[in-house]
């Protein structure tokens, strides 16, 4: 090493270490500036969230009791009036919903994923169709399940299970791209490896996609449930406004109401008693939605790991 | 960590360097015949995705009781023509299969030939290690209870199929174990196993090493030496030694881009005893990539 | 207590309730009630089902919301036993009814005032004369201050709340003063089904005006004020129990009514329950913040039930 | 070769058995349960078909009575006005816009701004606790936000309105106001703009990411630069989508944005949202057969056509960023 | 297609194979210092994933205006410390890094430093061609336009780039149109271009070529051989030709099962001058890798 090497070394070093380190770089703050603003983003909605839920609970508290939960809906008595047949109508929902719509919304999605053709146009038209449907408006499929559940072709009537049925409609493309998801995500070198060894398509399916997809499918079916436990905008059209004050006892028999339907009538009531009683009931809905949600992530969570 | 470990090998010394080298094949001298006893057999094959020609006009006999390797540089096709022999193609939807591939003078692809059939009797073995998420005993025995064969004891049957997959002795005490509890070579040797519990006639492996250190690559090649001698087996590979070491025959393909699209299609330059192809190949394109030019 | 598989109808068969009560009394009363229909009466009948199961806990009432009309539609359709409303049955419903073979019979079960309210802040008005409240809600109004209704009034911002034109408040509210249902301007706040609303909004206005049933402004406490309304005999009358009950708080003093229909009137639940609500006028109507009947009103009511069940 | 059996066993072959490629059975069972999994894809066919018939039977009613020209103006929306009717639905389709712009205003910075930071910014872990409450966000019941708007909002709003802006924004607003439930359905909407453009952020290739991190850019610069554009149709999808549930959204404008068909695009105007007159009237006291009762259908189905057009372009754009990346 | 060139090289015969063969190495006479003078440097650089040990103690040197190759099997860490070098590594939230890495003596993880500023000026090209969706002028342009280098023309110096890129005469009259409308090796000299258009010191490159066909292949080693009169650059590359043709010196990987929980642990097994890599290794390992008897 020359002295002109060693000069040149170390120059190159002493601008480097100028470069190099903090500060020389200008403009940093924009960089923190924008990350603040995105974190305030974040924070804008889950503040909103944390907002829900306090105004609720702030202003529900003094009915956010047993009696809340034990009690049938009241007129009379509206200082212990509370909200079981809700609970138990929205119950019902719930089974008649997963009843009807798991077997079908899973059946489409392994149709989809494993069995169609997507160079047909009429598979390619389904696929359209299901992704479209799942962005149409709950009201329209209020507007749909009024037309032909309740009356019409169908014509059940007010009963539990036209609303079930309303809301499987509802969160069908839900619970079909969630399950077509899961599907998808069952690693190819699996399935390869089943029919290598010449086994059928089904089996295949049977053995091997299925169940490493139940996880993900059972995930995206809770988030679907989670939606529809929610939806009022449809109930209100095929014939949950009611107030009843017995639980619902059967899916084809006499009325029903539900969570949130009990909560928009209290809330469109001008006695500050009902008010209250529906800012108890959203802490309630609230309540049974985190927990969906959270045994959802809690079976994401435990079985991404293992896969 | 330094070597400390004389050397074993005499080496050519730097200067020698200049000369174009190649891998060194097993069995140079071994008698096998001039032209293979064909169980297997392209003729023409002419593989599509969608508009893309990716293989062209391939003729390939392979032989019994034989090992065939398929080399080539990357994209060149040669997981395509292997796919195409036990139609596992089937299952990509925009893949079109033209000419013939003959199975016992079957065509394969014929009308009344079933697809499920014809892999009952062609297995495949995975460039990465597939083993299903079951019990390694569930695994070797997930296909014979698929595909309904009669077994004396399932027990036993699985047990052999291990032991064929020189298995047997590391997972004989923890059967009921994921197959996922085993190291990469141990788990693609249970896919061997499992491939070959459904009494297979031919074994196609696509690139069955790429993914594994030198001593499991060491013990599958091992394997596969023995396997030759109940089974056919046609192996893709990446590493030209390993087709060196193990193959009996060896097709070199490469891939020729489209003047006016750039696609590339795949096809077959030479195809030959694997001492001729790795001592003297007679294509220009065969010995550039043996030597090390591209690839 | 299941009657039936019918769930439009109800239980048609009392025994089957008897089984399942399981109780000694062979004479207590079981089955499935279904009521629907106005939202204002909802409240009423709510109450009277309360008081009314508190003493036949085997009968189970449901009160449905759909309004006057939807109701209609239903009972109607043989959807519900019973119909709520707070106005009188339409020429349309009559023929649809009949269609269906649906015959019925109306029942006034308590009395109701639309009270006009304005801001407790309002000063200026006491007494209104309906020409007054027509000038600013008929249809094409342009009344936008309080001056422009009288000049006398002073030049405050005005801001209408209403009912939504989908409840039977409204209906009658512009039947009664614009004389023609339906008939109402383009600028006032339209506040659906929740009357309460129109509270809040009257009460953080100073020029706002507002109709709403009496009851929510018994329930609204001081946060608005009624005012007087100059009746069909010139007098200024405040809205009140008495003096809509006495008929003197004209023209903005109604009835409210119930539908029973025929066939459910012979289920002894129904007609029970029917007879009770009328009956209970006034604790009902005290509970839900309305005006109870005169006895002359209930009197009548029960000739008419009693007529249509052919006195049994 | 027209047989699929061969007898002859090869020469050398030590395989005595005849080789047989035939299917060694029809497989009838799988055949039917493949039929049943297409009818289960099909119904969702029939789910559609099922909206249209019962729309566009009753909307043809409609439009036998009233005019197309009728409903397709800027007259006065008084349905209910036995004496003087007017059907015309542009007011509804303004209040509807009306909502749905204060919406945005809210939803398109924040949504994209969350979306951001957690494709760019959060850690994997913060990822994995961030991402699901915002699935829980979105499937906060459109009630409960109804509540909150009506009992929250606006009561807020009303008491710190911008008094000082000139002329009609100075006005506080009312009871029901645009500004009241456009500002809470654009939180609601937040989830549905972040977790959409979110996805269509993370499909960027990493390798885009890793290419301009080593050119020396700053984590900004490789958001707003890189990833965001190569996004674009992915992110732009996002926007449509919300604004197609923003016109959807029925219990929070219900609850809190009024009922006055005003022609205003003012926050604090109260309006009449299309959905609002839906659930409205088809609960309310409107009687069967009436044309006021058609008039419902003849506006889910202009509700319908309008969310479908925008769903159709949201789908259109997330595929064309698909098919780039993948 | 058969060959019908005329064999250009002499080729040993079949009975030589036997004899371990190695690349040919480009010049192996050249006068190289026997040490780097190092512009960069790594001391007992240990890399973890989580609580997976990646690479284990690692001591490199690497020479200013040299070519070095970093070779080894799949998995042994070359890409790992490759990212080490211009803390590409910071991007993955699990890897932590320990050891000092210099760049012109300065640590380059020393607690003031500026990983943006780092990679400015060491710049990165990677295995896949990564042009931005953006027009080939913005792609080049790209990178002095965030770190607001000036520059007197934009258009001047993206020809320059371009022309050292050796791609400018093929898209000088398509500036304008998509990164994406290039074949894949004038996508990948297209992001050698934009490495070079923020004038680093020091280019790395992790398997430039291994997605890339003869031609392209050759081109961008040419275009190596060029750049390496004004930068320094590493490269890992799978193909011990390729390092043999290109590199000065060679850096040979592997990796070490651990005993307990089997996982691989990458490690640096010789690292000398390419002639004496390919020509007399002082390891067994590295002589076994580069005779192909695994990887
Ligand atoms: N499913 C597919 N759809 C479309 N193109 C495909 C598909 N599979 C392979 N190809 C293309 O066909 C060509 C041959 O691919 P193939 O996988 O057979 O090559 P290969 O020789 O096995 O390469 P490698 O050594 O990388 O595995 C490639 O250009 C590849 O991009
Ligand atoms: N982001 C990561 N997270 C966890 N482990 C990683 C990550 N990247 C690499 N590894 C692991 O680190 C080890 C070394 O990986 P690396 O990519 O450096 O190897 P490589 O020598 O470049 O291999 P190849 O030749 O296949 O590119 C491997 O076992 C790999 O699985
Ligand atoms: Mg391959
Ligand atoms: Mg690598
Ligand atoms: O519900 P209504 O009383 O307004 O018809």
């Amino acid at each position: 090493m020359n002295s002109v090497t060693r000069t040149a070394t170390a120059s190159a070093r002493r601008t480097t270490q100028l470069n190099l380190e903090n500060g020389a770089r200008r403009g940093k703050w924009k960089g923190e500036v924008f990350r603040a603003l995105l974190i305030l983003c974040l924070v804008v909605a889950f503040v909103t969230l944390v907002a829900v839920i306090i105004q609720a609970a702030v202003k529900g508290w003094p009915r956010l009791d047993w009696n809340l939960i034990r009690q049938m809906p009241s007129t009379l008595d509206r200082e212990s009036s509370g909200m079981q047949s809700a609970l138990f109508g929205t119950i019902y929902l719930m089974i008649g919903l997963v009843l009807t719509v798991v077997p079908i919304g899973v059946s489409a999605a392994i149709y989809m994923e494993e069995f169609a053709d997507q160079s047909k146009w009429w598979v390619r038209f389904i696929d359209l169709n299901i992704q479209n449907l799942a962005a149409v408006p709950s009201i329209v499929f209020g507007i749909l399940g009024l037309a032909l559940i309740v009356r019409g072709p169908l014509s059940l009537g007010t009963v539990v299970y036209a609303g079930s049925l309303t809301l499987a409609m509802l969160v069908l493309p839900t619970i079909i791209l969630a399950s077509r998801e899961a599907i998808r995500s069952v690693p190819v070198t699996l399935r390869n490896g089943s029919l290598g060894l010449g086994a059928t398509k089904w089996q295949t399916i049977w053995h091997q996609v299925l169940p490493s997809a139940v996880p993900g499918m059972v995930t995206g079916t809770i988030l679907a449930l989670s939606r529809a436990i929610g939806e009022t905008a449809p109930l209100l059209l095929v014939g949950a406004t009611v107030f009843v004050t017995y639980n619902p006892d059967g899916f084809f028999d006499g009325a029903y109401t539900a969570l949130p339907v009990q909560i928009y009538q209290w809330a469109s009531r001008p006695q500050e008693e009902f008010r209250i009683l529906a800012s108890a009931g959203v802490i309630v809905l609230l309540a049974v939605l985190l927990a969906m949600n959270s045994i959802a992530i809690w079976i994401r969570n435990k079985f991404t790991r293992d896969l | 960590m330094t070597s400390n470990t004389p050397k074993e090998h005499p080496v050519s010394n730097a200067t020698a360097t200049a000369e174009t080298k190649r891998p060194t094949v097993r069995n140079p001298g071994e008698d096998l015949p001039n032209q293979p006893l064909p169980v297997m057999e392209t003729r023409a094959l002419n593989v599509f995705y969608g508009d893309f020609h990716a293989v062209h006009d391939v003729d390939l006999k392979f032989g019994r009781h034989e090992i065939t390797a398929l080399i080539g540089p990357s994209g060149c096709g040669k997981s395509t023509v292997l796919r195409c022999l036990n139609r596992m193609n089937d299952l990509v939807p925009s893949a079109r299969v033209e000419g013939t591939v003959l199975y016992h003078d079957i065509d394969v692809y014929g009308p009344k030939v079933d697809p499920i059939e014809v892999r009952r009797h062609i297995g495949m073995v995975f460039q990465k290690a597939n083993p299903f998420p079951k019990s390694i005993y569930d695994n070797v025995a997930y296909g014979p209870r698929v595909i309904g064969m009669k077994v004396d004891s399932m027990d036993d049957h699985v047990e052999q199929c291990l032991r064929s997959a020189a298995l047997w002795d590391e997972v004989k005490d923890k059967l009921k174990e994921s197959g996922y509890s085993l190291s990469g070579g141990q788990q693609q040797r249970l896919c061997i196993a499992r491939a070959i519990a459904t009494k297979p006639d031919i074994i196609l492996m696509d690139e069955p090493c790429s993914a594994l250190d030198p001593i499991a690559t060491s013990a599958i090649e091992d394997l596969m030496l023995n396997l030759r001698e109940e089974y056919t087996i046609i192996i893709v590979t990446h590493n030209m030694q390993q087709a060196a070491r193990v193959s009996d025959r060896t097709a070199f393909f490469t891939a020729r881009p489209d003047e006016t699209t750039g696609n590339r299609t795949g096809l077959l330059v030479e195809f030959d005893k694997t001492s001729k192809i790795f001592g003297t190949p007679s294509d220009k394109r065969t010995e550039d990539y043996i030597s090390g030019r591209f690839g | 207590a299941c009657g039936s598989d019918d769930g439009d109808t109800g239980t048609e068969d009392p025994p089957a309730a008897a089984e399942e009560g399981g109780e000694s009394e062979g004479d207590e009363l079981s089955g499935d009630i279904a009521v629907d229909g106005s939202s204002t009466v909802t409240p009423l009948t709510e109450a009277a089902a309360e008081l009314f199961m508190n003493e036949n806990p085997d009968v189970r009432i449901a009160v449905g919301t759909s309004g006057t009309g939807g109701g209609f539609d239903k009972f109607c359709n043989g959807e519900t036993d019973v119909s709520m409303a707070s106005r009188e049955v339409k020429q349309e419903e009559i023929d649809l009814c009949a269609a269906n073979g649906v015959e019925f019979e109306e029942l006034g079960v308590a009395n109701d005032g639309l009270a006009i309210v304005v801001n407790p802040a309002n000063d200026w008005v006491t007494c209104m004369t309906v020409e007054e409240i027509n000038a600013a809600w008929k249809d094409g109004s342009t009344a936008t201050t309080w001056a422009d209704i009288n000049p006398d009034y002073p030049d405050e911002a005005l801001e209408l709340y209403g009912p939504g034109t989908d409840s039977g408040t409204f209906d009658y509210f512009t039947e009664a003063i614009n004389g023609e249902e339906g008939n109402i301007t383009q600028n006032y706040n339209d506040i659906g089904e929740d009357d309460n609303a129109a509270v809040i909004g009257v009460s953080g206005s100073t020029g706002a005006m507002a109709f709403i049933p009496l009851s929510y402004v018994t329930a609204a406490g001081d946060q608005v004020k009624a005012i007087e309304v100059e009746n069909e005999a010139g007098e200024c009358v405040a809205p009140s129990e008495e003096t809509v009950q006495a008929g003197d708080y004209n023209p903005l003093g109604r009835q409210l009514f119930i539908y029973p229909s025929a066939e459910a009137l012979e289920k002894p639940e129904v007609l029970a329950f029917v007879e009770f609500h009328v009956e209970n006028s006034g604790p009902a109507a005290e509970a839900a913040g309305f005006i109870g009947l005169t006895e002359e009103q209930t009197q009548e009511a029960l000739d008419k039930v009693a007529s249509l069940t052919g006195g049994r | 070769m027209s047989s699929a059996t061969h007898t002859q066993s090869p020469p050398g072959g030590d395989r005595q058995e005849p080789v047989s490629l035939s299917a060694s059975s029809r497989r009838y069972g799988e055949k039917a349960i493949v039929g049943w999994l297409f009818l289960c894809a099909a119904f969702s066919v029939l789910v559609t078909a099922g909206i249209v018939v019962s729309l566009l039977t009753p909307t043809i009613e409609f439009f036998n009575r009233v005019s197309p020209a009728n409903f397709f103006s800027t007259e006065a929306w008084a349905p209910f006005n036995a004496g003087n009717p007017g059907y015309g639905v542009y007011r509804l389709v303004v209040g509807t816009l009306n909502v749905t712009l204060w919406a945005l205003v809210i939803a398109i910075p924040a949504g994209l701004g969350a979306a951001i930071y957690l494709s760019e910014y959060a850690s994997r872990r913060a990822r994995k606790v961030l991402k699901p409450i915002l699935e829980v966000l979105e499937g906060v019941p459109t009630v409960a936000y109804g509540v909150f708007a009506l009992t929250f909002v606006t009561p807020l709003l009303r008491d710190y309105w911008p008094t000082f802006l000139p002329g009609q924004l100075g006005e506080p607003p009312g009871v029901f106001s645009a500004a009241s439930a456009g500002i809470v359905m654009g939180v609601m909407i937040i989830p549905t703009v972040a977790s959409i453009s979110q996805d269509a952020m993370s499909a960027v290739p990493s390798g885009l990411r890793q290419a301009a991190y080593g050119l020396g850019s700053t984590r900004m610069q490789v958001a707003t630069k890189v990833v965001v554009p190569a996004a674009l149709s992915g992110i732009v999808a996002s926007f449509i989508l919300g604004v197609s549930r923003a016109i959807g959204e029925t219990m929070i404008v219900l609850l809190a944005a009024g009922a006055a068909a005003s022609l205003s695009l003012w926050p604090n105007d109260s309006v009449l949202t299309m959905t609002t007159f839906i659930a409205r009237t088809s609960t309310g006291d409107i009687g069967h057969g009436t044309t006021t009762y058609y008039t419902i259908f003849a506006v889910g189905a202009l509700l319908f056509a309008m969310t479908f057009i925008m769903n159709m372009i949201s789908i259109a754009l997330v595929r064309r960023f698909r098919e780039t990346y993948e």
